[in-house]
């Protein structure tokens, strides 16, 4: 099966194939035999050719795949190579920007109200958890379109907060 | 006798360990936040008291009165932060027939006050910052008071505040110049021009020493910790012994903090923080009158347990070593760690831990507060746990943490893990060379480091790559073979039903 | 300096902790059974060696030697079992260019046969239970015997076994009849009448003493071990100190290890077993050429990490230590966790740990060779870690075992925590008031004791109650309000799902 | 609701209710108001109303309930009040026993074939898990109808060994 990693900027073919009780995965030239194991509900662990293994975690939403080795953790998507022709073509007509929550916390105070014309940077709101506020910035110069919050209101990680176009 | 905890997290863990080992039954207070929070489940008996804020529940003095009296709890441990420096709180519990684990109110109540306490420490002999205790009229004043504590001297805005209205002076020539400027500013800033001075302490140290009291006069010290690696005057290492105190230093600062103790006739564990210069010259900063976040450390090369002592002395009894007894053996290091993304400039994360592994083995102790299914709220100190190493030197303590650090795995949300391998990896930490302004100058290498770790990035693309092929697979061949993701999910599976 | 360690579970775990301490890559190998194993997830490396059978596979020296050669390993470290005790593996190890990290195979070979140790102890001046060398013919021979030792003595058929063809002797009198009948029994059973006789020795307990030496010479002891609580030959529960051995003793015990060690030119760590008699007398049982499953307890009262010494010693290193040097301070007690059903006659008992929280906090040390997750497999010994406590003495460190058991959860797979529990509450432990029959003697107890423990049928009564409850409820409405039984669910579902 | 729990014997009557955040349930004549919170993914919080709190994990399979506080275990069924009278005229006719494997492990011996009489306490095979053997026993007397397993077999937690009739 082919696929294609993107990350840093590039994006990078792939090969994968079962083999034996193994794979084989062909990242760009280098080919790997690798052993994939469950170890206990939320690491896996993955052994190289030579016997090198990682411990690692690795989570998922959708084409984003977040794999985690304890002190650091890698980030990319993989799409396969039709998917990725698609995106191309949208990817020319730049949307807007949803601001989430990046953690669960309490909105105390808010700058932008709907029609506010903000640049990259632009201080939206401020979030509170663990009696630290956080500021969040807008990521990119547009208009606010939606507001989802008000000031004083608890929010889950991941809850829409912003909306700019 | 039955020992309420008024406080929450790792600490309130800590104490409801030491209780059993006594054989005192516990009761642990909570808010409506907290009702599966660890302390809560380990506890003999639990009471709500109040909603999640603290103001509403941990800060209610009726409240944890009231639950005390309710399960017939007979001392009440307070554990760090919260009520446990709240003089009042000390005396409520008193009065209410209880044994409060801890110093008398009186204790409490003289070194709360900075003023106060700095003034009490002049008078028992303890050397303090020299400074001005009164603002001055003339330049000439600061002068002389330069001319007999040496510069580099820090002239301050009396009304002043938030780095605004000082100015450090290193020569002679520029006093005048300062302080005409401080004054100055200080009239536009506070509407106040009235100034002071103090000295300044070059590259400082913050050492403190913990002393250990009876009711019956006896009062030791348990040598020093090294806390000077902070972040926003947030403890993040601390160990014991320091890198820079000798046995020589040990005796002057530990009769230093006892001269302290006696001072405010002290008994229970306390600790007596000093800021100490790069020539080794040390002097009072405050006081804490309770147990504090980094007491493992000193535990670990004494030997000594001091929330069993804190107990056995609430009850009455003396103490069990003099201070000839106190033997120090080997290296202990301390990190904090807290639920912030070191990669995101420390912002905090709540939050469900999935899954938690401690690090276990020789020398290892974690001081939890959390486990594994838990929900970090949103509304209390970001702390998690301890974790305390102990070894025969400073330099296998630091291998040994850095060992335990890379057996620490917490999903679900991020923690300042990587941010002490980090530091445990520092050729200047490793020296034992730095300051208190070592993490701030270090902080702007550290997402370089994080990015690199141990990660590869072609087994992440290969584990990842492998997801999607199964997915692909399944989608394709429901029924094909087995193979190691659905094997774990069979595992789960199982692990989850009833058996 | 690449070490590969040949052997699996709580040990192999240990051996990579503190490699990784030193900074050594380290070569995991395994069995088919044991890819998953925590040994193999925390190496840096692995290699599969052969078929779950340990003889196909952790027994196997040119599997291992092939495995060393692959990933250019420079060491073995044999743990305990498995190979540890075998000349041949050592020597063909050295022959491979690898360094063996245990003593020369000369040293394993000497105290591998009981008869050629016991000869070398003799020689060496070393005291072993006495006893007839040979066989006699006549009972005069047992009577000037036991005139010289002692009554009692055992009279035992030389080619006896399985507790048959032996008799105990308390009185002169009683000696020719105990003669002629293992005579005539020893004819029946074994079809040879040849008898000899051994001091018995009264309400043994079994002692042992840690030696340490490098290869230039030194060797020092690191005090006792008391390992007197057995269960089938198995040691349960051990501790240090002894609670029968004072300093005076204490110096002999340890004079006649090193005695022991130096007449078989040992060095790395070694362990002399020893009988001790209710009087205090003591006698060599036999030699243990290799690290010892309760090393853990010498380590936390003397600060000496031995597996790191052993791997210091192999480079060829010298002892950090002199016999001067050596402090000891407080008590542990470790218990041996397995995978048995204490209330089923300690039936195996493998499978899935769904679900393990190890007991944390001060003091507690955990050895664990398992986690959440891990299948225990039929094929190895039973044993899935080691809990560890360090305290001031010996009733803290029994107190501590038992608020650390208490916290110890294991679900999927029983385990011996209960009777652990059960041995830290006994009276006669607690008073150290002990033999090697005490574990066979309090079993018939341990059953009454363990229907109670704390639970409370009503509360087990209402937790099963509330949950038939909830799935009627389910049933009738399901989409009733939220409750505790699936919010749990739900907590699962989220800890399981991708983010 | 109205249960019957069955344990060392008895027959005792429950009633549990919802009752505010958490439950009333009563056994026999004596009525705990109950709170109970998962604490992680195997265990749960019992809190009564004094304040007195449990750490337990909860197993069924059908009406067989399992609770373990760790160093104890509690085991039980609870029935409704109908299924517990239909269950008792079942009873009157005494069925046969199917022996299963109690842990995971290897047959080594069979000491038994079909149409063997066996008496109650009759060895029926041996299985050995982790370096220990443990003889198999018949728990009553009969005839023994099927053998499911040979010798050398390896059988799972739970597998059918021998039924008897």
């Amino acid at each position: 099966m082919k696929l294609v990693a993107r990350y840093g900027g590039a994006n990078i073919p792939i090969e994968v194939q079962r083999e034996g009780g193994g794979y084989s995965v062909t990242v760009e030239d280098r080919t790997m035999h690798v052993d994939l194991v469950s170890a206990g509900p939320a690491l896996k662990s993955l052994r190289l050719d030579d016997g090198r293994q990682y411990l690692l975690a690795h989570h998922q939403q959708g084409d984003q795949h977040e794999v985690s080795f304890g002190d650091a953790t890698v980030h990319l998507e993989l799409v396969d190579p039709l998917t990725l022709k698609r995106r191309r073509v949208e990817d020319e007509s730049t949307g807007g920007a949803n601001i989430t929550a990046l953690m669960p916390g309490k909105v105390v105070r808010l700058f932008v109200a709907v029609g506010d014309r903000v640049e990259k940077g632009t201080p939206l709101l401020i979030l509170e958890a663990m009696k630290m506020e956080n500021e969040v910035l807008s990521p990119r110069e547009g208009v606010v379109s939606v507001v989802h919050v008000e000031s004083g209101q608890s929010v889950d990680n991941g809850a829409g907060l912003i909306d700019i176009e | 006798m039955k020992v309420l905890i008024a406080n929450r997290g790792e600490i309130a863990v800590r104490v409801i360990r030491a209780c059993r080992e006594l054989g005192f039954p516990t009761v642990a207070v909570h808010s409506e936040a907290d009702r599966a929070a660890l302390h809560v489940l380990l506890a003999d008996q639990s009471v709500e008291i109040g909603p999640a804020p603290s103001s509403k529940s941990y800060l209610r003095i009726d409240a944890i009165l009231e639950a005390a009296r309710k399960t017939g709890a007979e001392a009440v441990h307070p554990g760090y932060g919260f009520l446990a420096e709240n003089a009042e709180f000390a005396q409520a519990c008193i009065d209410a027939g209880l044994l409060f684990v801890g110093p008398s109110p009186d204790s409490i109540r003289a070194m709360g006050s900075k003023t106060e306490s700095r003034q009490r420490m002049i008078a028992a002999g303890v050397p303090v910052v020299p400074g001005l205790s009164e603002a001055v009229s003339s330049v000439d004043e600061i002068e002389a008071f330069a001319a007999e504590v040496g510069f580099p001297v820090m002239i301050k805005a009396s009304a002043g505040g938030g780095g605004k209205g000082l100015r450090l002076v290193e020569r002679k020539e520029d006093l005048r110049n300062a302080f005409d400027r401080v004054r100055s500013e200080a009239k536009s800033f506070f509407g106040d021009d009235a100034v002071y001075a103090e000295k300044f302490i070059t590259s400082p140290r913050h050492i403190e020493v913990q002393i250990l009291g009876d009711q019956h006069g006896n009062l030791i010290h348990l040598g020093e910790r090294e806390c000077t690696l902070q972040r926003r005057h947030q403890k993040v290492v601390e160990e014991s012994p320091s890198p820079v105190v000798d046995e020589t230093m040990r005796e002057r600062l530990g009769a230093t903090a006892v001269q302290a103790g006696r001072a405010v006739n002290y008994y229970s564990a306390g600790t007596i923080e000093f800021l100490m210069g790069a020539d080794g010259a040390f002097y009072f900063l405050e006081m804490n009158t309770r147990l504090q976040v980094e007491h493992p450390v000193t535990e670990m090369v004494t030997g000594v347990d001091l929330v069993k002592e804190q107990l056995r002395i609430a009850q009455g009894g003396e103490l069990q070593l003099s201070q000839d007894q106190v033997r120090f053996s080997g290296h202990s290091i301390e990190c904090r760690i807290y639920a912030e993304d070191s990669s995101r400039n420390f912002a905090p994360s709540p939050g469900l831990i999935r899954y938690l592994n401690l690090p276990q083995g020789p020398g290892v102790r974690n001081e939890n507060g959390v486990y594994q299914g838990y929900t970090v709220p949103i509304h209390y100190d970001p702390m998690l746990s301890k974790l305390v190493v102990h070894a025969g030197s400073r330099e296998e303590a630091i291998l040994r943490m850095k060992r335990a650090l890379g057996e620490y795995r917490v999903e679900g949300i991020e923690t300042t893990v990587p941010f002490h391998s980090f530091i445990m990896d520092h050729p200047d930490f490793r020296a034992g060379n730095f300051d208190t302004g070592f993490i701030e100058r270090i902080l702007p290498s550290l997402n370089e480091s994080l990015a690199q770790g141990t990660a590869s990035l072609d087994a992440a693309v290969a584990a990842a790559a492998i997801r999607a092929f199964e997915q692909y697979q399944n989608v394709q061949r429901p029924q094909t073979e087995s193979s190691a993701w659905r094997r774990a999910g069979r595992m789960e599976a199982l692990g989850r039903g009833n058996r």
